[in-house]
């Protein structure tokens, strides 16, 4: 259990779930970008690899009062990961500017202990070699590595993207450490069509996500048990922010 | 314990102490110096084949020749991406009639600039899928802030000496690495070294050179 | 030179000294569903090293499973090796080499057993040595690998000598010498596994006390420590020398011949009375501070612990009580622990206890839903599991039989056998 | 000399010898590198890390998506958003956002195939297949026999496809059914001109009913651009919207207000509407046969007929009062084979709240000119009917066709079972499919051939159905055609030539190009990605509204099923798929518990409604209707409105790929047509279906 670092920069994510339909878009995106392998067979919620996964929420009524919303969820690049302590090898770490978490699956020798501490179900085990269909592997990206059987991955907040943004800060002689607002975002982030993700530095006040953080209405996952993610959901409605932690009957809803 | 002493006795009658002593430690030496003859000499041979470049390129001839500069060929391009090695295409631009006489010059011309075929290339500095390397902040910019790096000097940090014949590639048969690959640790020479957090953006997080 | 006695086992010559021993087509004959059965599962084995963990029941929500519930189990039944070589050579309780033998080959068979079973169950064996060359040291699990490859090369070392031992063997002046000398090093060997396995069976249980986003087995603790680090050394030194005690009166229950005499496994029982009692006391005070402790400031509540009748209350109780504070008292007081029945049946709880508690803290932890919005998950080992930890079985009842059948194990067998 | 104990020395110093070289450690490390880059694990193609984008237009997506597209190296990898599409303006569709994916797709069609004597298919080169497309063109040509139905929706090529209809001396060129259609019959019985489309990005207040405006109608991706952008995540929403379907869908998640209606109870909803509006005092003047109608129609008796408590309706009309810019849009779930009658209450509403030609409201377009000559109008082929038609040729009412011509559309698949498709390819005397993918149509046609995809050819989109104004955006090449596909649009403009037709250019992209120039727009710019919008309008004339036939719609009506039956309704999802295609690779993993349970599908029903007829969740059953059956298991959702039980369209694909193969059933299998009281169109309509336990 090592001590939280701090940086200066921490990329962040807000998802605004009065504004999330579920159509799956950004799951698509995710996987293309990302180089997963489609799975012809997806419909085993425990085996299907996603990096980021929309889930249903419900308020738990009977017809007609019944509300539905959709919650995405990516790899929280918690403050305070639970997954990078427990690794017995240092292939998953959180040690750069920005505060990703990272995971080098070539260090990975698949003992799934992180997947054990991670209480998102962020992290996906390769249960077998991934497979494309005949040719369709030429629609792999070049940025990100394809990961054999026996590794354990996750969300990386599209890094390759953040490492483009920088490259393209040098081509342009600007610095790379102060990227403007928009100069990096994730895959999910862009191709949202309701633009219900909102992506950038929460350190930065030049950044939107900088002020959308501190709406009232601004919740994380499983707060209490002090994992300090760096992915914020919005919602107007209470029933869907008190289903973003665990309350005892008599706990007010936080945001 | 009786039973014991009897039964080691017959050995003991068929050789004599020192015989025993010398033909006894024998193979066990011998083999030491089998298992260090195909250790060091056999083992890295068999590891590794040899091959050569389809088109036997030189540096000197484009640079001190040609007079070339190496951003003419390899540049970084405006969104920060590195162009690598020219497409036949882009070679054309010059090589669109034969230059000068050599051997190469016309395997290359015949072979690759008039079919319009690419170049299978051997690179010496390939890296795996699973590393992210750009060369972008690896400039001579960011280096000089405190070195005093020529240029030639900056690129033969990591690459081999291609100056004049393009050297014989070597690849690992089992993990298909080029010999010349840099290992993590030769990348930590600098991304490790304490003095360049402070200097440049460098540092030696994971994801500075994984994906 | 001896004599032929055709009277005698075809291997008589290698049997230990003035010991009686089927024949050797008896025993070979009952080593034929077992090895049948390791076949079994070294074909489960191949699969899961050839075509990757896809063959398991595995999945993303029960990354572990039957296999590390397995190996914490077997790991701390084995505890009984380190323990009973603690008092045997650092505390000098000399009655112990009675049972020492093979408490040392119970322990290297779970350790190394848990060693084959740990290659199976990570994605790349091949990397396994990354645990040694990039080791995390704030991983709990690296001190589990460190100590566990560590312990098991010193029950090596303990186990050799023994080995060397055998009849023939020992005929070898080089043999003899080194298995003399091991002996007389062997409460280095000892005071160095006692060490090395406190800490392993310490981490163990500190490799789930130290998922602090897992509510189900969070615990707080002194230092690095969890509680559960301290919670698995006093369970499995409460439980270890038992099975030890277990796997004796098996063997004894097998080949029909006294191994070892009952003051010998009285005193063991009595040990783990003590031992049990003190970790049931730590256990129980340990679940109260979790009900109203943990749990609240997780915004959680101890009916959401159970669901459904696989992961029901009769869990929790089965483990604290029936094979809990019911073993502890039966086997500290005297009167009962004096009762081979009810001795017997106090082991057997008592190491039931503990597998329990190894497999709840494994598989319940991983059912159980974090997320408000998730719901739990059951898990069914499938064949693959299963064949490989019966391969493991298999193998364990080979070298046992093995052991029993060729080397001197049991100092008292020819006292207690004499006609 | 060596003798066994010599040997073991040796091994013994070979093993201490080997410990001082690398072998070990060389050969562990080089080992593991082995596992990092394992030989049957796909190589990442780098390149020389060249980066290029194709700004171009989704054909897969029908909300006209933009896309660009980005390549490395030449090749194809992503599809991104385009930021500078006036439509989509950055947002992409799950669908979109697969297309070069689905290139790849094990579905897709490699070369022409022929059927042979026995049923089975044997691949043709192109020549040949050429060749026996030109004899039956020749043929029907003769007999005017030629029938064609398009799965475009509106581009150029159905131009194409109708001038080709017209010069071969038929007028049998359709449509695959949708949206399009309905509307503008709707349109045409209020005596309307011009084509209508819905200025959704300009409204505040947007009715949807059965409508999915957030997640399959009409474009859909411009729709949820302008609602996201509306909604700012740190200020209020400048735009509300509240969705009246029987199932809490996406776009019901995305409503600030869910209104569960019953299904086919759309037209009391809006009579109700009409009623409280009327009651309200909005003026009758001019549409008295209207508000006479409606008068009857009190929250109460709308409430006995859709299942919606009488303050929510009261709520919906005081929130359409106080909307500065109201819009009511009505459509259906599957986008296909809609009744129009509820469409005429909606268009009328919307009148009756002065909404036409307004920022906001209804607009009506002018339609487009074709460029083809002979080609039908706009007008001309919205009013062909192709389930009529396909009815027609089952009923025997008339001959079947000598050459039947279908291009990208599969209605064995996305018609209702009781249409009469198959009957239809069985009696044609030569069918034909132009096709990206080997499915269920193509399989049951003489000869396919396979299509360049919309990434792969020139093509265009003009004004997709639903959206307000007038939009032009051209499709380009990203990629050569795959394997021996080709661009039908050239394959058919060299056939029609050399069985001299004159189409009047002598390649597709020409034909787009006169196009271009006839809108007045630069082709470089289009070539950039640039699109065409303008916002000009057609006056609106006086519209009568049709009383006779919209009480004739109402009656016989709203009879509550009876007992044990429940109505039947469908939700769609975009990801998964549309009537042309089918779930692309991606998608399969956004599959839930929603749409299959256990492989099959998931019959969706209230827990009260689960109660009510005894079932359990995860029960195998039988939907029945009739002869017609599909099986199922139940799950309990309680966005469902009572009485009913909600199916995902898209599923049960039998000849597509094996992301889609064995995934649930067909709800078209429940369907049929019947023809709609009023207006007399061939209607898609799904019978209350019994349980039966499986």
């Amino acid at each position: 259990m090592s001590a939280t670092q701090e940086f200066r920069i921490k990329w962040g994510m807000v998802i605004d779930l009065d504004k999330c339909t579920g159509c799956g878009s950004c799951m698509v995106a995710c996987q293309a970008e990302n180089n997963v392998a489609p799975a012809e067979d997806g419909l085993n919620r425990r085996r299907a690899l996603n990096w980021l996964l929309v889930y249903r929420l419900s308020n738990g009524k009977p017809f007609p009062d019944h509300d539905i919303a959709y919650l995405p969820r990516p790899c929280m690049q918690c403050g305070k990961p639970s997954c990078v302590s427990v690794c017995p090898v240092v292939a998953t770490t959180k040690d750069e500017e920005g505060g990703i978490v990272s995971q080098v699956t070539p260090r990975c020798i698949g003992c799934r202990y992180c997947m054990a501490s991670c209480p998102y179900h962020a992290r996906y085990f390769n249960w077998h070699d991934p497979v494309w269909p005949a040719g369709m592997e030429k629609t792999l990206t070049p940025d990100v590595s394809v990961r054999p059987r026996g590794v354990v991955e996750k969300c990386t907040f599209c890094h390759h993207r953040l490492m483009a943004a920088k490259d393209r800060a040098y081509a342009e002689g600007r610095d790379p450490e102060k990227l403007p607002d928009g100069a990096y975002v994730t895959s999910c982030t862009e191709a949202c069509p309701n633009g219900a993700i909102s992506f950038g530095d929460v350190n930065n006040p030049e950044h939107k996500v900088h002020e959308l953080i501190k709406s009232p209405y601004a919740f994380r996952l499983l707060e209490r048990l002090g994992t300090d993610p760096q992915v914020w959901y919005v919602s107007r409605r209470e029933w869907v922010r008190r289903l973003g932690d665990n309350y005892l009957n008599n706990e007010p809803t936080k945001g | 314990m009786e039973d014991r002493q009897e039964s080691t006795a017959p050995q003991k009658e068929v050789c004599s102490r020192f015989k025993c002593r010398l033909c006894g430690v024998a193979p066990f030496f011998v083999g030491i110096v089998v298992a260090l003859v195909f250790g060091w000499w056999l083992f890295p041979t068999l590891m590794f084949n040899s091959q050569e470049q389809p088109v036997q390129f030189t540096h000197d001839t484009h640079v001190n020749v040609a007079g070339l500069d190496c951003n003419y060929c390899h540049k970084i391009r405006p969104d920060g991406t590195f162009s690598a090695i020219p497409t036949t295409k882009e070679c054309a631009v010059c090589h669109q009639v034969l230059l000068g006489e050599s051997r190469a010059e016309r395997v290359f011309w015949d072979e690759y600039v008039r079919p319009g075929k690419e170049v299978a290339w051997l690179i010496y500095q390939k890296q795996p899928d699973n590393v992210f390397f750009s060369h972008a902040p690896h400039s001579l910019e960011n280096c000089n802030n405190c070195h005093e790096f020529s240029k030639t000097e900056l690129c033969l940090f990591c690459h081999v000496n291609v100056k004049d014949k393009a050297p014989t590639y070597h690849e690992n048969r089992l993990s298909g690495y080029s010999k010349d690959t840099m290992k993590m640790w030769q990348c930590e020479r600098c991304h490790a070294n304490p003095n360049h957090l402070a200097g440049t953006a460098a540092n030696n997080a994971c994801f500075v050179c994984h994906k | 030179m001896e004599g032929k006695n055709y009277n005698l086992p075809a291997d008589a010559a290698f049997f230990p000294e003035g010991v009686e021993r089927c024949s050797l087509l008896r025993f070979v004959l009952h080593l034929v569903p077992i090895v049948l059965l390791g076949l079994w599962g070294g074909y489960a084995a191949f699969r899961v090293l050839a075509s990757g963990l896809g063959v398991t029941a595995l999945d993303d929500y029960f990354g572990f499973g039957l296999w590390i519930a397995f190996d914490l189990g077997v790991i701390a039944l084995g505890a009984g090796a380190f323990f009973s070589g603690a008092l045997r050579y650092l505390l000098n309780i000399d009655k112990l080499k009675n049972i020492i033998n093979l408490a040392v080959i119970v322990g290297f068979l779970c350790y190394s057993g848990a060693m084959l079973i740990l290659v199976l169950d990570i994605g790349q064996p091949l990397r396994a040595w990354f645990g040694y060359w990039h080791p995390n040291v704030h991983s709990m699990l690296t001190e589990v690998i460190f100590c566990i490859t560590c312990y098991c090369l010193v029950l090596i070392i303990e186990y050799v000598p023994l080995m060397l031992e055998n009849r023939q063997v020992v005929k070898n002046r080089f043999a003899h010498a080194l298995a003399h000398n091991f002996h007389l090093i062997m409460p280095l060997f000892a005071g160095i596994g006692a060490f090395l396995s406190t800490f392993h069976q310490g981490s163990l249980g500190g490799m789930y006390g130290v998922l602090f986003a897992r509510p189900y087995v969070f615990r707080d603790g002194f230092f690095i420590w969890p509680w559960t680090f301290f919670l698995y050394i006093l369970s499995a030194v409460g439980c270890g020398p038992m099975f030890t005690v277990l796997v004796a009166t098996f063997m004894e229950k097998i080949t029909g011949r006294k191994l070892v005499s009952w003051d010998v496994k009285l005193l063991m029982g009595k040990i783990c009375g003590v031992m049990f009692s003190i970790y049931m006391v730590f256990k129980l005070i340990d679940t109260v501070a979790w009900i109203f402790g943990i749990l609240p400031d997780a915004g959680m509540t101890f009916n959401q612990m159970f669901y459904g009748w696989i992961y029901g209350r009769w869990l929790l109780f089965a483990e604290l009580i029936v094979c809990g504070v019911l073993p502890a008292y039966l086997l500290l007081r005297a009167r009962y622990r004096e009762r081979p029945a009810l001795f017997y049946i106090s082991g057997l709880l008592a190491c039931t206890g503990v597998v329990i508690n190894r497999y709840v803290m494994t598989v319940q932890t991983l059912a159980m839903p974090v997320l408000p919005f998730d719901r739990w998950e059951t898990y069914a080992p499938n064949w693959a599991e299963w064949g490989a930890s019966a391969m493991v079985f298999a193998y364990a009842w080979i070298v046992v039989a093995l052991s029993y059948r060729y080397l001197p194990i049991f100092p008292q067998e020819r006292e207690l056998n004499k006609k | 000399m060596l003798d066994r104990r010599g040997f073991l020395k040796f091994v013994g110093g070979a093993a201490v010898g080997t410990l001082a070289t690398p072998v070990v450690w060389k050969g562990l490390d080089d080992l593991s590198i082995w596992t990092q880059n394992w030989p049957w694990i796909p190589r990442l193609d780098k390149g020389n890390n060249l980066n290029t984008y194709i700004s171009t237009t989704s054909k897969l997506c029908p909300s006209a998506c933009g896309m660009r597209v980005r390549l490395v190296n030449g090749r194809p990898v992503r599809v991104l958003g385009d930021e500078s599409n006036p439509l989509s303006r950055g947002g992409v569709s799950a669908l979109a956002s697969a297309e070069v994916q689905l290139r790849y797709s094990p579905a897709r069609l490699k070369r022409p195939l022929r059927r042979t004597a026995d049923g089975t298919f044997v691949a043709i080169p192109w020549y040949e297949a050429e060749a026996l497309l030109r004899a039956e063109l020749v043929k029907a040509a003769r007999d005017g026999g030629l029938m064609c139905l398009s799965g475009d929706e509106n581009g150029t090529m159905n131009e194409l496809l109708s001038a080709l209809t017209v010069a071969m001396g038929s007028s049998d060129f359709y449509l695959m059914p949708g949206e399009a259609q309905t509307t503008a019959a709707a349109w045409k019985s209020l005596g309307g001109r011009g084509r209508v489309g819905y200025d959704f990005a300009r409204s505040d207040f947007v009715l949807a009913v059965g409508a999915g405006v957030l997640e399959n109608w009409g474009p859909v991706v411009g729709n949820r651009r302008a609602w996201g952008r509306a909604r700012p995540q740190d200020g209020e929403p400048a735009m509300r919207l509240a969705y009246a379907g029987p199932v809490q869908n996406n776009t019901a998640a995305g409503a600030d207000w869910w209104l569960p209606i019953r299904p086919g109870s759309e037209m009391a909803f809006l009579m109700g509407i009409a009623q409280l509006l009327f009651a309200q005092g909005c003026p009758s003047a001019g549409v008295e046969s209207f508000a006479e109608l409606a008068a009857v129609w009190t929250p109460e008796k709308v409430a006995r007929a859709t299942g919606l408590a009488p303050e929510r309706l009261q709520q919906v009309v005081e929130q359409l009062a106080a909307a500065r810019a109201p819009l009511i849009i009505v459509g259906t779930d599957l986008g296909q084979g809609g009744e129009a009658a509820p469409v005429i209450l909606g268009m009328a509403l919307n009148t009756l709240l002065g909404r036409v030609n307004q920022d906001g409201g209804l607009r009506i377009l002018p339609e487009p000119e074709p460029v083809f000559p002979r080609a039908m109008s706009y007008g001309d082929m919205m009013a062909q009917d192709f389930t009529a038609a396909v009815r027609a040729v089952a009923d025997k009412k008339r001959a079947a066709p000598s050459l039947l011509m279908i291009y990208e559309a599969n209605p064995v698949y996305a018609m209702p079972r009781g249409a009469g498709v198959e009957e239809l390819l069985g009696s044609a005397g030569f069918s034909v499919s132009f096709s990206c993918f080997l499915d269920e149509t193509a399989r049951r046609c003489d000869l396919i051939l396979p299509s360049a995809m919309g990434l792969e050819r020139f093509d265009d989109v003009n004004t997709p159905f639903g959206l307000g104004e007038i939009f032009y955006a051209l499709c380009q090449p990203v990629a050569e055609p795959l394997y021996e596909s080709r661009a039908a649009g050239d394959v058919l403009l060299d056939l029609a030539r050399l069985i001299g037709l004159d189409m009047g250019y002598a390649t597709f992209r020409e034909a787009l190009e006169a196009r271009a120039a006839s809108l007045g727009l630069d082709w470089a710019g289009l070539m950039k990605g640039e699109c065409a919008i303008s916002r000009a309008t057609l006056p609106l004339e006086s519209l009568i509204f049709p009383s006779g036939l919209i009480a004739e719609a109402l009656e016989g009506r709203f009879i509550q099923p009876e007992k044990g039956a429940l109505a039947v309704a469908t939700f769609t999802k975009l990801a998964f798929g549309t009537a042309d295609s089918a779930i692309p690779p991606f998608a399969t993993k956004l599959i839930t518990d929603a749409e299959l349970t256990a492989g099959e599908l998931s019959a969706s029903m209230n827990s009260a409604t689960i109660r009510e007829l005894g079932l359990r969740e995860g029960m195998k059953i039988r939907l029945v209707a009739g002869e017609m059956s599909l099986p199922a298991r139940v799950r309990a959702f309680e966005g469902v409105a009572m009485g009913t039980v909600a199916l995902a369209a898209g599923f049960g694909h039998t000849n597509f790929d094996a992301f889609n193969n064995g995934k649930g059933a067909n709800v078209m299998d429940l369907f049929t047509t019947v023809e709609e009281p009023g207006t007399g169109l061939a209607v898609w309509r799904c019978p209350d279906v019994k349980i039966v336990k499986a």
